[in-house]
């Protein structure tokens, strides 16, 4: 199989990459201040220093997050990231055709998976392993689609997690339409026999990212969401890059303040807090589940690694920038308030870790058992029910492979 | 598993009756909702208007707003919306006001209602019916007249059907929401209420099945393959022909994609020579199809090449010349006398 | 050629059109709410009763509206009027395959028509035929498009006025390219010899209706061009209908609020009142000069007749509402703004109307007289550059046309 | 007026060089904007980044920010965008990432790229070209490896090419971004950097002209006619068959739309045979219509039906399985055996 990385590295040493540009003075301006921005705007239960700030309008979002519950969401994001370097180093080695790591972005996916109830619907992008693996969907269920051998097979109705997709902006729309449905049944704003909200309501969160905002189809599942009070969630993952373009290539105002211009609540969180992310995220699919409609979360983040393997972060940003977010690392914060507070301890630390360090390497075991997928694979599920051109173009093309077998070529 | 169609033995319809295409649409719309509660319509103006034709009259009224949804002005949103609506266990109707309005839609279509069961391998079924009224001879301005199907007869994953008659028109628009793949119904908008086509629909027994292709008028010296409005020119062109003699066997594709070109193959094995008609230009089209199937199978018994007459290769004119640009009787006449002196 | 009508009225008396729904209550409420909704959001400067309302932020843009500029905008109105009323009688006359009446939205297109400069350019959607004549558009040079002999033709460039746009939404973007193109080329931000805004600075408007705000093309027009501080107004005229669909359709919010969420200024207009029209326009115009990039104008005002003349309104609304827009009729208030200050006496009326009754005669005789155009015209045009397969097309279609003139059939 | 294609005597660039198609390329846009400074260029991460495929390279960094844009993330606002500047005068050339991307841009490529010249009987023209990569190959996840050209085919009013060497890459993307028409430019893109195909470029003399197809190989017993891609496919298999002694001529498209077929014609009329290859699915193709229009027109030259060999009729599979999917040199070779054995 051709490496993706031949796309844009023909000969080592000469080829297109050798004139690569430095980033501008203004990108690397706009990259360190959006370091800082948010500040006020964003909320924050938990500081890059591991303090705990009090939220007077979310705190009783995350009344039940006690220590145990906390080590959870700490061992969640742990483990994700250990997955993620896993399957990144695989496609270092071929084992995986790309990857699209995660890193850095494991609060906002853990935060708010976490915040998803079994009935609550998920609709990702292609980035949202971490969300994947709140779903109980295994990781090892995702490699298909990176080593190549399929394009997504999990059982998505079960775990209620969608397929991923690619084309940018799509599932936002195919949310829009889920959560409508999930209204029509009548699955938003009831109440139990005491007269509390009922717990089997339901609500749908959709992911996309800072440059999926421009797309016309956000847009539109923006106004059917408004328009049809659809129980929807838009979590945003502002993750400062789209590729190589800053999110100032996108928009002028903060993405969190789309929502203004609609009707529906917007809000900044910061992207690295996985208390701030699972308690606004509980918020706003609440919100939903009582009818009120949809709500725009922005998740302000950091892409710590390149956009996929094929990318090259050096040729548009500086170093510099991510050490800064560095600082503001989404499990470094829950580790130091882990510790600081007598939550836990070397040792269960160590345990995690060896925890992720066995989860990875199953995973690693898992992904070089991969099995080939047999040819007739091209022509199945196309369509649900039968199409009798393609049948025969199948038919035919077995007995043409037959023919090598048996000539003894193939 | 396809939602079933009915047979429709509660009497309170009369069993048989004289109908438009666009009345035989508009009941079988109502008779699939009857059957199925989630089947929902979704579209621009379907609602209080009964959409632009009126193919949608009455079914707000009866179903209620949440099964018949005049939507935001975006046909996106319309299809991805109702790809949503399917994952989540609705059979969407999606009306598309002209065809010439679907392209905004084009990459939900190609993307997700194509690709979604193949995505899947099979777990998730996206049974969305896409409607469209497409074609010439409205004398429209620009957007209302074109015929863009052999677009989607080129991407995999859909079905493309096409009616030409109120019987098919009747059960084709049933059998399309009962089956569990996407399909995009085209449907002829300048017969919609053409009182010619009248005729009597027999709603308690289902015609054929969706995906065949049929001959409706048997001859022996040219075939003429047509579907949706073009059928209708080819019927006429047959008669016409047949006063002066010549015997024109003329087959309704009804289905595009998959093509079903049995009955095709079988009629040219019979008269040697073939006419495609398509209001469709003609370059990488659904006619370009047919001829390249047809002369491989038939490569024996072509004695003439398959012609075609179809829609030029420019933009649809203004309409005050639409009459050129439209394979009308005479063009088909004319190319039948090019098949036979060839 | 067949009539449009045929297509919803098949035999008269049965049909489709006998089951006509009536308006819901919802929408009854709905039409009626608008027509006073806007109250305190709206700039107006001349009210329904012809009272001159001063406005501390928009009278400068009309301090040289005197009585005699006042008076013009009155003819132009009123002429514009009576045309589309001819071409709508027209159309019931078979002289027109279909007409698209801007009745009602005189004074939203005649005021921010009249805003523009020269050097500005113009994109309209379809419906923009009171526009099309402040650009000096000749009545005659649209009727093309409706009598469907052709596309419409006349000189863009000259004009700044774009061809009508149908696909909804389309030409939004296409304005934003434009206006970018204009900023590329340093026509805005300009200052002349004496430091003053340059005159020959330039901007460009966009019209499109409140059912357009829902497509994504809208959205990426705004993004777009606030994003490149692009020179463009976009003017929104909410005439409360998209054919059947009231606004609440497309959004839970007032439309220019939309802006809020882009980062650019977004105000309501009263779209019946020319002034307010005009001193808007001319203020967000001067914005986009300025470089200070997009503005969005919702001209709040009604359709007083149907979507097309292929629609029958009777369906959907009730003419109730129509009874209440009426009074708020453009035309009537500067009417009785003139005649009440003294501005303009009976004789002066009289003869604006007689104008007016010549100019839609000379439109009539004009339409009367056009020629069917040659058939060759279907192959004309399609490219710039010449396709020898479309060549051959042409000439084997032309002659095999010219075998029915030689056999005398046609 | 087309902008002028100017032959490159400034005497800093070596007169001929080799390259590979992906710095053919580079180097033919740059040449493009140095000749005219009305052209610009416009996509997703064109910028800083060169593209993902790094065909813009440098660009920004020697032309600046105003005349290569990184957009927002968005393909109707790219597509829509270039036809207002073209309209305003200058000469867009949009990169799109993937061509599995170009679906959101469909609506503003067939609504207004393609028949704003039409509407205005002229007035207006729209010289911009849309450069998609396109094609498989390359191990990728889904949306990155179809071949959507026919689409786009089938759309009068745009003209379509693809290239297949690096002569014809650096002298076409001038050629098309000189050409008043809005040009469709598929690169093949798993040919960009591809080593063996590097070879001389001569950048003082340009090529033929752009809307031509091209024998690139003689041969007498069948005809190969592919584009992009295939073309190297085709000139494989005809080595391979060489071998075998048997002669195939290959013929390099080269212009989609308009379709240049008299080379076919001709060759076919010499050879009676002919198999048309193309990565993209099968029905109502480029194929097809290559098909079509062959059994026309050399209706008593052909020995056997044209033969297609092409990708299948279903969605692009996962790439592990892409090797069955694609045709390549075997399955050329048992199609021209087909052929040959009528
Ligand atoms: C419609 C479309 N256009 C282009 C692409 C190519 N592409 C893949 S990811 C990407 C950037 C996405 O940025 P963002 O939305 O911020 O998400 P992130 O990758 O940062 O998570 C682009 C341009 C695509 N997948 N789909
Ligand atoms: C993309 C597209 N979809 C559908 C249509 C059909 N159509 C024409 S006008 C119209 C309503 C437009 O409403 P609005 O934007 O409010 O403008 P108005 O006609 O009221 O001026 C519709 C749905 C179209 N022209 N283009
Ligand atoms: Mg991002
Ligand atoms: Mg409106």
């Amino acid at each position: 199989m051709p490496s993706p990385e031949q796309w844009t590295h023909p000969e080592p040493g000469e080829g297109p990459a050798a004139q690569a540009a430095q980033p501008s003075r203004e990108q690397v301006i706009a990259g360190l201040r959006n370091t800082d921005a948010g500040g006020a705007e964003v909320t924050q239960l938990l500081t890059p220093e591991g303090e705990r700030i009090a939220s007077p309008q979310f705190d009783r979002y995350i009344s039940d997050i006690d220590p145990e519950a906390l080590r959870g969401l700490y061992r969640d994001m742990v483990l994700v990231r250990r997955a993620d370097r896993e399957a990144n180093a695989m496609q270092r080695q071929g084992q995986l055709g790309i990857w699209v790591p995660l890193l850095g972005q494991e609060a906002a996916q853990v935060g708010s998976g976490r915040a998803l109830k079994p009935q609550d619907m998920a609709f990702p992008s292609y980035r949202e392993h971490g969300v994947a693996y709140t779903r109980g969907v295994d990781f090892k269920e995702l490699l298909g689609i990176f080593r190549c051998t399929d394009h997504g097979g999990w059982d998505f109705k079960a775990h209620g997690f969608h397929p991923y997709t690619i084309v940018i902006g799509n599932q936002v729309l195919n949310a829009a339409g889920y959560a409508m449905g999930q209204k029509f049944e009548g699955r938003v704003g009831n109440t139990d026999g005491d007269g509390n909200p009922s717990s089997t309501d339901e609500a749908t969160i959709v992911y996309f990212g800072d440059g999926a905002t421009s797309q016309g189809d956000v847009h539109e599942g923006f106004v059917w969401a408004a328009v049809y009070d659809a129980p929807l969630v838009f979590f945003c993952q502002n993750n400062q890059w789209a590729i190589s373009e800053p999110t100032e290539r996108q928009s002028r105002l903060p993405l969190y303040q789309r929502a203004r211009g609609y009707g529906f609540p917007g809000i900044r969180v910061d992207g690295n807090d996985v208390l701030a992310c699972l308690a606004v995220t509980r918020w706003a699919l609440e919100e939903c589940r009582h009818g009120n409609g949809p709500v725009l979360i922005e998740a302000f983040t950091y892409r710590m690694d390149a956009h996929t393997t094929t990318d090259d972060p050096t040729r548009y940003r500086l170093s510099e920038e991510l050490e800064v977010w560095k600082h503001k690392d989404p499990i470094e914060r829950v580790r130091v308030h882990l510790a600081r507070n007598g939550y836990a301890d070397q040792e269960w630390f160590d345990q995690i870790q060896s925890e992720a360090d066995a989860f990875a390497a199953d995973l690693r075991e898992f992904c070089f058992n991969m099995p080939e997928p047999p040819p007739e694979r091209v022509f199945a599920n196309v369509y649900a029910e039968p199409s009798p051109v393609l049948d025969s173009q199948r038919d035919e093309f077995l007995s043409y492979l037959a023919g090598f077998v048996e000539a003894g070529e193939r | 598993m396809a939602a079933p169609v009915r047979s429709r033995v509660d009497g309170e319809v009369p069993a048989v009756q004289k109908l438009t295409i666009g009345k035989a649409l508009n009941m079988g719309l109502r008779a699939a909702m009857e059957a199925d509660d989630k089947v929902i319509i979704l579209g621009e103006d379907v609602g209080k208007l009964g959409g632009v034709f009126r193919i949608t009259d009455g079914l707000q009224k009866d179903f209620g707003e949440q099964r018949v949804l005049d939507t935001p002005l975006a046909e996106s949103g319309i299809i991805g919306t109702a790809v949503g609506l399917a994952v989540r266990g609705f059979r969407p109707v999606c009306e598309i006001q002209f065809e010439g309005f679907i392209f905004p839609g084009f990459d939900q279509i190609s993307s997700q209602l194509a690709k979604l069961h193949y995505r899947t391998q099979g777990k998730i079924k996206v049974p969305v019916v896409v409607r469209v009224p497409f074609g010439g001879g409205i004398g429209a301005v620009e957007h209302h007249s074109e015929s863009p199907e052999s677009l989607f007869a080129h991407i995999p994953g859909l079905k493309v059907v096409s009616c030409s008659n109120p019987t098919d028109a009747y059960w084709m628009i049933q059998q399309a929401i009962a089956c569990d793949d996407p399909v995009l119904f085209f449907e002829p908008k300048r017969l919609y209420h053409n009182g010619q086509l009248k005729s009597e629909v027999d709603t308690t027994t289902p015609g054929g099945p969706l995906f065949a292709s049929r001959v409706v008028r048997e001859g022996t010296d040219c075939t003429l393959v047509a579907y949706g409005p073009s059928v209708k020119v080819c019927l006429d062109a047959a008669a016409a022909a047949a006063e002066e003699g010549r015997s024109l066997e003329v087959i309704d594709l009804r289905t595009i994609s998959p093509l079903d070109l049995g009955p095709v193959f079988e009629s040219v094995r019979r008269t040697g020579r073939l006419v495609a008609v398509s209001e469709a230009s003609s370059e990488s089209s659904i006619t370009s199809e047919i001829a390249a199937r047809v002369q491989q199978e038939c490569f024996y018994s072509l004695e003439a090449p398959v012609l075609r007459a179809t829609g030029f290769d420019t933009p649809y004119p203004p309409s005050k010349l639409e009459e050129h640009f439209l394979p009308d009787l005479d063009r088909v006449l004319h190319t039948v006398d090019r098949a036979m002196g060839w």
